[in-house]
């Protein structure tokens, strides 16, 4: 197959995988038991008020038409207005989508990198200190539930050192200083950072072991082929040598870094709750209890997109930087 | 030889892979299939062995897997006793499968490094239902020398050396009495030392018990201690048959003659040419028709791009190659039925029956 | 012959530790090779061969160690020589070596060209332009189209890419090269072609060769000298008429008529019984004992020394206490040991 | 070492006259290797210690899971800090903390059983009838875990168990129907490699049935990774249950460590009630490390290598 056929193949794959996830949204959604005007009626808003709301929101259409104004407004980016807040989801998600992002995309990117370099040295010497019991502590991160990590963390450094707030983005104080600054000003503050150390350090824990374990595994099998040996005998210097082998251990990790980061948009769902974060997670779990469905139908899709073009990416990524696989595809 | 059935028959066996994808079906691109082996037409007779010689990737493992009825053929047929294997019922391949075993080359993936000696014997006289099952373990371990047998039987292959995990599979391969042995390179990844009894102890239990054997190699010396006769295979089709020794001596196609010639001498003082063979075997795909060796052929003619006839060449040796039969003429007497032909009468002077099966 | 010799081993012994204590891979190995020789060193598999392939080019495993003797190379000893010392002075420049399993040497994921540019630039101060172009003349060398250094390692066939190793080991102008099994993984037409590259570089002399494989065939054909090696120790070594003629080292002609000979199809094939043992420590007997038919009970007592076999003036030596009876012993029992004579009988 | 802790000599006795069947001399030999080593030792001791808590837990716990704990003088003890009395303090409404630790080991235990047994049935049978079958089926049963890669694994359960309001069993259901993708494509990668090895083909030529050669030759060969797959699903399945307990979609009245946790972070008090908080996170995070060690170690042992990879790919 050549190349270009294949990333042709794969990205209308890509394509089609998206408008699955949106149609299975769909689906699942319609068959919920209880909508939003459930709880209207619960909260003791009168049926005819309720049945004009369903007349608007189009929500006695048949459901082919709904179907069809849904996937339609998708496809053009709109995704609807929020139940609960009455305004258009996209506007309701995006700075929460950007809160989540400013968080897990360096703690995510620090964890490769700190994490890589771990495996990379406990990967090195077979049978030293550092490989045989240096790898129990990280399973030791990784085997803690983020949300007990996170509340550590804050018993620890906001409730008894008092050195960090036990949550939220930035100070009320900070609000207003900056409420008429640009979107984007306050989140250049040392109060921002401030805000942000601890969940920042219990995305780093809840990551950590993933590049370490992976690279380390990895570094062991590139040691065991013959080009190591190779580069050994023909008198390459050891920096020489760890760099063929770090750019062959890390083909794995990189690949799992975009995995990883889409994942975590939906995985630090309870880094998010326990830190008061308004991000994307904490979104989904608030529409959830609203039963707000524009915005959790939404929020999920958006997780479920992520997850697709990440794996879309790495395919790509490794058609690149790995010339072994760049014909065959697949 | 007895002059009756063979025991197997090949007759125009064809085995394609295609290796078309749900994208190729939904795009309707044709992909041509690799044509892994294509029209061999073999038999076996009781107390033979027939040997199969090529480099890696002629094909000779699909071949094998075909006759263990792995695959079913795309093409061609294989008898067995005279019966057609495709028309099998289940019984009857449960029966071939009795009486037809295989050894495999590699003594490290052979045996099932989770069963005992006894758990690999045990097994097929488990799914045959034979009884007597210590009785008969202990007479085959005799048999493959490993004696005492007690003293092997608990062991795991971890516990054997290569070449007792090799006596082991032969073991396995006779626990049932078979008729006939297929082998695939069964001494290629031992030492040679190891080498020469495996080979000895394998012709002896041929001579023994009269089985009939079918031998895969790569290895022409090794293939020479233990078949009578030698078909010579490349990228899927069998290229030259003769009996072994003609063919050491006198190869008559030109890549039989470069694999003879290829093969190192363990003598100082003979002076052997290095090969003149250039480059490596194709990619059985897109092989067009037309003689498969020719663009390594030292002796390429325009011809060759037509498949050329199997013809006896002297009597003795048969030859898929044009250099071997004169085109002018187009002597119908030269052009021999290949199924007569394999049925043994290799002697000269064959009578025209008709046209080849495959022209 | 009186020039220095390239390399010589003196009384070498190898060990490796392990769980089970000191396993001895190579006991009192010696042998000398010369200015431009060829030097075959045959064994089975286990018997240590490999394991003085890389301790010649100071790659032993970790928990190797070269325990007692001495091995020179132009006269230097370098048994104690450091990482740095064998990256700064030996590899490459003065020894090179073509490793087993032709398939992966090379880094899959770069370009063969810059693998050849890496290792000329840590050893010379060759320019990038000048590497590629020795590097290209060497391709034709080998048989492969000098536009295909730039490819990756993948796209060869494994023959191809065994060529482009012998590329490599040449690429510095070493005058060692040590290939150890450089053809086990290739067809036989394959193989032959590898070979007739190494002829030619031998023709054109300068580099001095160890070839290390178990088939002695190929160093019937390629080499000038041959050792045979047992279990960790050299059983008999000489030039390859000498030994092919007139070997006594009951393993020597043993392991000769072990192996099959496609001319002579009907000659029965030498078997030797047993597998060779694991030697624990120190070896102070002969470790083919157990499957010598012609042992004593001295040969259990006490290694048994390389020592000249007289009346040959060439370095014909033999490490057995019996060589004199039993190769006398062993031809009464081949009748036919002319082997010439036995060519292409019926087949009755 | 093995007869040093009496219930382990006994186990390990029962295993020996369990026969010769393979299998067992299989796990029995690597059990036998693993106990050997001091730390496997501490791990395999904790997950005993959760086991037998979680079936005498709520016996022996002094108090009730809903005993609200009363001073002499009959005050509500709320937020009292570990005492004599209450070892691991009160919590704000009174709860016996030191109680509802012992209590809580039961649900820890159950979804981890649970969820383990269910991610790693699934993933064996879908992994090892795709590898070793093939063909079209293979492709079917690879594209439909490659659907449930895609599923995230968080929201998607915090969507279905708010909306369709399930409970403690039905959370450690949805877990393990997602979980069991990774074990699935290991084990399916594991068997394509063992089924093209000579041992099952020459099984195959003399006749044995297709259920007969994944019963004796594929799955005992496959069995060591089963195993750490199944120790891994335990350890994610006990993290991702406490996680959405904490976050309050599993039904609260389950007391497990996963909901002491989130009432004592609702309370608002986390930082002054530690030892609310704390010993419930420290049990959660030990399980899991002993499960996820105790797997690793028997892999090792077992010679499957140590492919930490596994707790990558279940995750």
């Amino acid at each position: 197959m050549s190349k270009v056929r294949y990333y042709v193949l794969r990205t209308l794959q890509t394509v089609f995988m998206l408008w699955l996830a949106a149609t299975l949204l769909f689906i699942l959604f319609r068959s919920m038991p209880g909508d939003f005007t459930d709880r209207m009626l619960f909260a003791g808003a009168d049926p005819a008020a309720v049945e004009a709301f369903r007349e608007d929101w189009g929500l006695n259409d048949p459901l082919y038409v709904q179907y069809y104004r849904y996937i339609t407004n998708l496809a053009v980016g709109n995704a609807g207005v929020s139940l609960e807040y009455r305004v258009p989801v996209i506007q309701y998600i995006r700075m929460r989508l950007f809160n989540s992002f400013i968080l897990i995309a360096p703690g995510i990117t620090f964890a490769y990198l700190l994490g890589s370099l771990y495996g990379l040295l406990a990967g090195m010497k077979r049978g030293s200190i550092i490989e045989k019991y240096g790898i129990i502590p990280i399973i030791f991160l990784g085997a803690f539930p983020s949300f007990v990590t996170a509340i550590f963390l804050i018993v620890i450094f906001a409730s008894w050192l008092g050195w960090f707030p036990t949550g939220g983005l930035i100070t009320a104080d900070t609000r207003r200083l900056f409420a008429d600054a640009p979107w984007w000003r306050r989140y250049l503050t040392g109060d921002f950072l401030w805000h942000a150390a601890l969940p920042f350090t219990a995305v780093v824990c809840r990551y950590l072991f993933l590049p370490s374990l992976i690279m380390r595994t990895s570094v062991f099998e590139v040691q065991g082929q013959g080009f190591i040996f190779y580069n050994r005998i023909t008198g390459l210097p050891a920096v020489n040598r760890l760099r063929h082998i770090a750019k062959h251990a890390s083909l794995p990790v990189i690949t799992l870094y975009p995995v990883s980061m889409t994942r975590a948009i939906g995985g630090l769902v309870l880094i998010e709750i326990v830190f008061n974060w308004p991000g994307i997670g904490a979104a989904l779990v608030d529409g959830v209890l609203a039963r707000d469905y524009p915005v959790v139908q939404f929020v999920f899709f958006l997780i479920a997109a992520f997850i697709i073009i990440a794996n879309y990416a790495v395919d790509i990524i490794y058609g690149i930087i790995d010339p072994r696989i760049a014909v065959e595809g697949e | 030889m007895t002059e009756n059935e063979p025991v197997l028959k090949l007759e125009n066996l064809q085995k394609y892979f295609t290796d078309e994808s749900l994208k190729d079906r939904i795009l309707g691109r044709d992909v041509s299939p690799v044509r892994a082996v294509d029209e061999v037409t073999i038999d076996l007779y009781e107390n033979e062995s027939i040997g199969v010689i090529g480099e890696s990737g002629c094909g000779k493992t699909t071949l094998l897997r075909t006759l263990m009825g792995l695959y079913k053929p795309t093409g061609g047929e294989m008898y067995y006793n005279g019966e057609p294997t495709s028309e099998f019922s289940k019984a009857e391949w449960q029966k071939y499968r009795r009486n037809v075993q295989i050894i495999f080359q590699d003594p490290f993936n052979s045996l099932d490094p989770k069963f005992t000696v006894r758990d690999t014997l045990k097994e097929p006289l488990q799914v045959h239902g034979l009884d007597n099952h210590e009785e008969r373990m202990h007479r085959v371990l005799e048999e493959v020398q490993l004696n005492p047998p007690e003293q092997y039987i608990d062991r795991y292959p971890k516990q054997l050396s290569g070449g007792e995990k090799q006596r082991v599979s032969i073991a396995r391969a006779l626990i049932l009495e078979p008729e006939v042995i297929l082998a695939d390179e069964p001494v290629s990844m031992l030492d040679v030392s190891t080498q020469a009894s495996i080979l000895t102890l394998l012709s002896n239990l041929m001579e023994e018990k009269g089985l009939s054997m079918f031998y895969i190699s790569h290895d022409l010396s090794t293939v020479s201690y233990i078949c009578d006769e030698i078909n010579v295979m490349y990228l899927g089709r069998v290229v030259e048959r003769s009996p072994t020794k003609k063919v050491l001596r006198e190869p008559k196609h030109p890549y039989s003659q470069a694999l003879i010639d290829a093969i190192p001498v363990p003598d100082p003082h003979y002076n052997r040419e290095r090969t003149k063979i250039e480059g490596a075997a194709l990619d059985p795909v897109d092989l067009g028709e037309g003689c498969r060796f020719r663009d390594r052929c030292p002796e390429r003619m325009d011809i060759c791009d037509i498949k050329p006839r199997f013809v006896d060449v002297d009597g003795e040796s048969i030859a898929s190659c044009h250099l071997y039969y004169d085109h002018e003429s187009a002597d119908p007497a030269a052009d021999i039925d290949e199924r007569r032909l394999a049925s043994g009468s290799t002697t000269s002077g064959v009578e025209a029956t008709g046209k080849a099966g495959d022209n | 012959m009186s020039e220095q010799p390239i390399l010589e081993l003196d009384d070498v012994t190898i060990q490796y530790r392990t769980a089970g204590g000191m396993l001895t891979a190579v006991s009192d190995a010696s042998f000398t090779i010369g200015k431009g020789e060829y030097f075959g060193l045959v064994g089975e598999s286990g018997c240590g061969k490999s394991t003085i392939a890389k301790t010649l080019i100071g790659a032993l495993d970790d928990n190797g160690q070269i325990s007692s003797g001495e091995i020179r190379y132009k006269g230097e000893p370098i048994q104690d020589y450091t990482e740095k010392q064998f990256n700064q002075e030996l590899r490459w420049k003065e020894i090179s070596m073509i490793p087993q399993g032709s398939m992966n040497n090379l880094d899959p994921i770069e370009k063969i060209s810059n693998q050849a540019i890496e290792i000329a630039q840590v050893h010379t101060d060759m320019t990038r332009a000048e590497a590629l172009e020795r590097f290209e003349e060497l391709f034709e060398v080998v048989g492969i189209q000098k536009s295909r250094i730039h490819d990756y390692p993948h796209q060869f066939s494994g023959g191809m890419e065994q060529r482009a190793i012998i590329a490599l080991a040449l690429f510095l102008n070493p005058s060692l090269i040590i290939a150890d099994e450089p053809t086990t993984a290739l067809d036989v037409i394959m193989q032959d072609q590898v070979f007739k590259y190494l002829d030619e570089i031998r023709e054109e002399g300068g580099a001095s060769m160890v070839l290390i494989t178990h088939d002695i065939s190929l160093v019937f054909e390629s080499c000038d000298d041959i050792a045979i090696m047992h279990s960790g120790q050299i059983a008999e070594t000489g030039d390859i008429e000498t030994i092919y003629d007139d070997s006594r080292h009951p393993y020597a002609f043993m392991l000769k008529g072990a192996f099959p000979d496609h001319r002579y199809p009907d000659r029965e094939l030498e078997i030797i019984d047993g597998y060779p043992p694991e030697n624990m420590g120190e070896v102070n007997y002969c470790t083919f004992v157990d499957r010598c038919p012609y042992a004593v009970d001295e040969c259990r007592e006490m290694a048994p020394e390389l020592e000249q076999w007289e009346g040959t003036e060439s370095d014909h030596l033999v490490a057995c206490f019996r060589s004199e009876d039993a190769y006398e012993e062993h031809q009464r029992s081949m009748p036919e040991s002319d082997s010439e004579s036995t060519e292409v009988h019926g087949d009755d | 070492m093995l007869n040093r802790i009496p219930i382990l000599s006994r186990v390990s006795e029962g295993f020996s006259n369990a026969g010769n069947h393979y299998a067992i001399r299989n796990f029995r030999n690597a059990l036998g290797k693993m106990l050997d080593s001091r730390m496997t030792m501490v791990y395999a001791s904790f997950l005993v210690f959760v086991l037998l808590l979680g079936l005498v837990g709520p016996w022996i716990a002094p108090y009730d899971a809903t005993d609200r704990i009363r001073g002499e003088d009959g005050e509500l003890l709320r937020g009292e800090p570990p005492s004599l009395d209450h070892p691991l303090g009160t919590t704000e409404v009174g709860y016996d903390v030191f109680s509802r630790m012992l209590i809580g080991a039961r649900p820890t235990a159950i979804s981890g059983l649970l969820g383990g047994t269910i991610i790693i049935t699934i993933g064996s049978l879908v992994g090892i009838t795709a590898g070793y079958v093939g063909g079209r089926t293979e492709n079917v049963l690879m594209r439909m875990t490659d659907l449930v890669y895609g599923v995230p694994l968080i929201p998607t359960a915090i969507v279905l168990i708010a909306f369709f309001g399930v409970g403690f069993i039905q959370s450690i259901l949805v877990i393990a129907f997602v979980l069991w993708r990774g074990s699935a494509r290991v084990l399916r990668s594991q068997v394509l490699q063992i089924k093209e090895r000579e041992f099952i083909l020459a099984s195959k030529a003399t006749g044995t049935s297709t259920p007969r050669i994944i019963m004796k030759h594929i799955f005992p060969n496959v069995a060591t990774m089963a195993v750490m797959f199944f120790a891994i699903g335990v350890g994610y399945t006990i993290i991702i249950q406490a996680g959405l307990s904490f976050l309050g979609v599993v039904d609260p009245f389950v007391p497990s460590w996963g909901v002491m946790m989130r009432n004592a972070y609702a309370s608002g008090q986390v930082g002054n009630y530690w030892w609310w908080s704390i010993p419930p996170g420290l049990m959660i995070a030990f399980t899991v490390v002993s499960t996820f060690m105790f797997g690793r170690s028997y892999e090792r042992i077992s010679g499957g290598g140590d492919d930490e990879g596994a707790m990558v790919q279940a995750g």
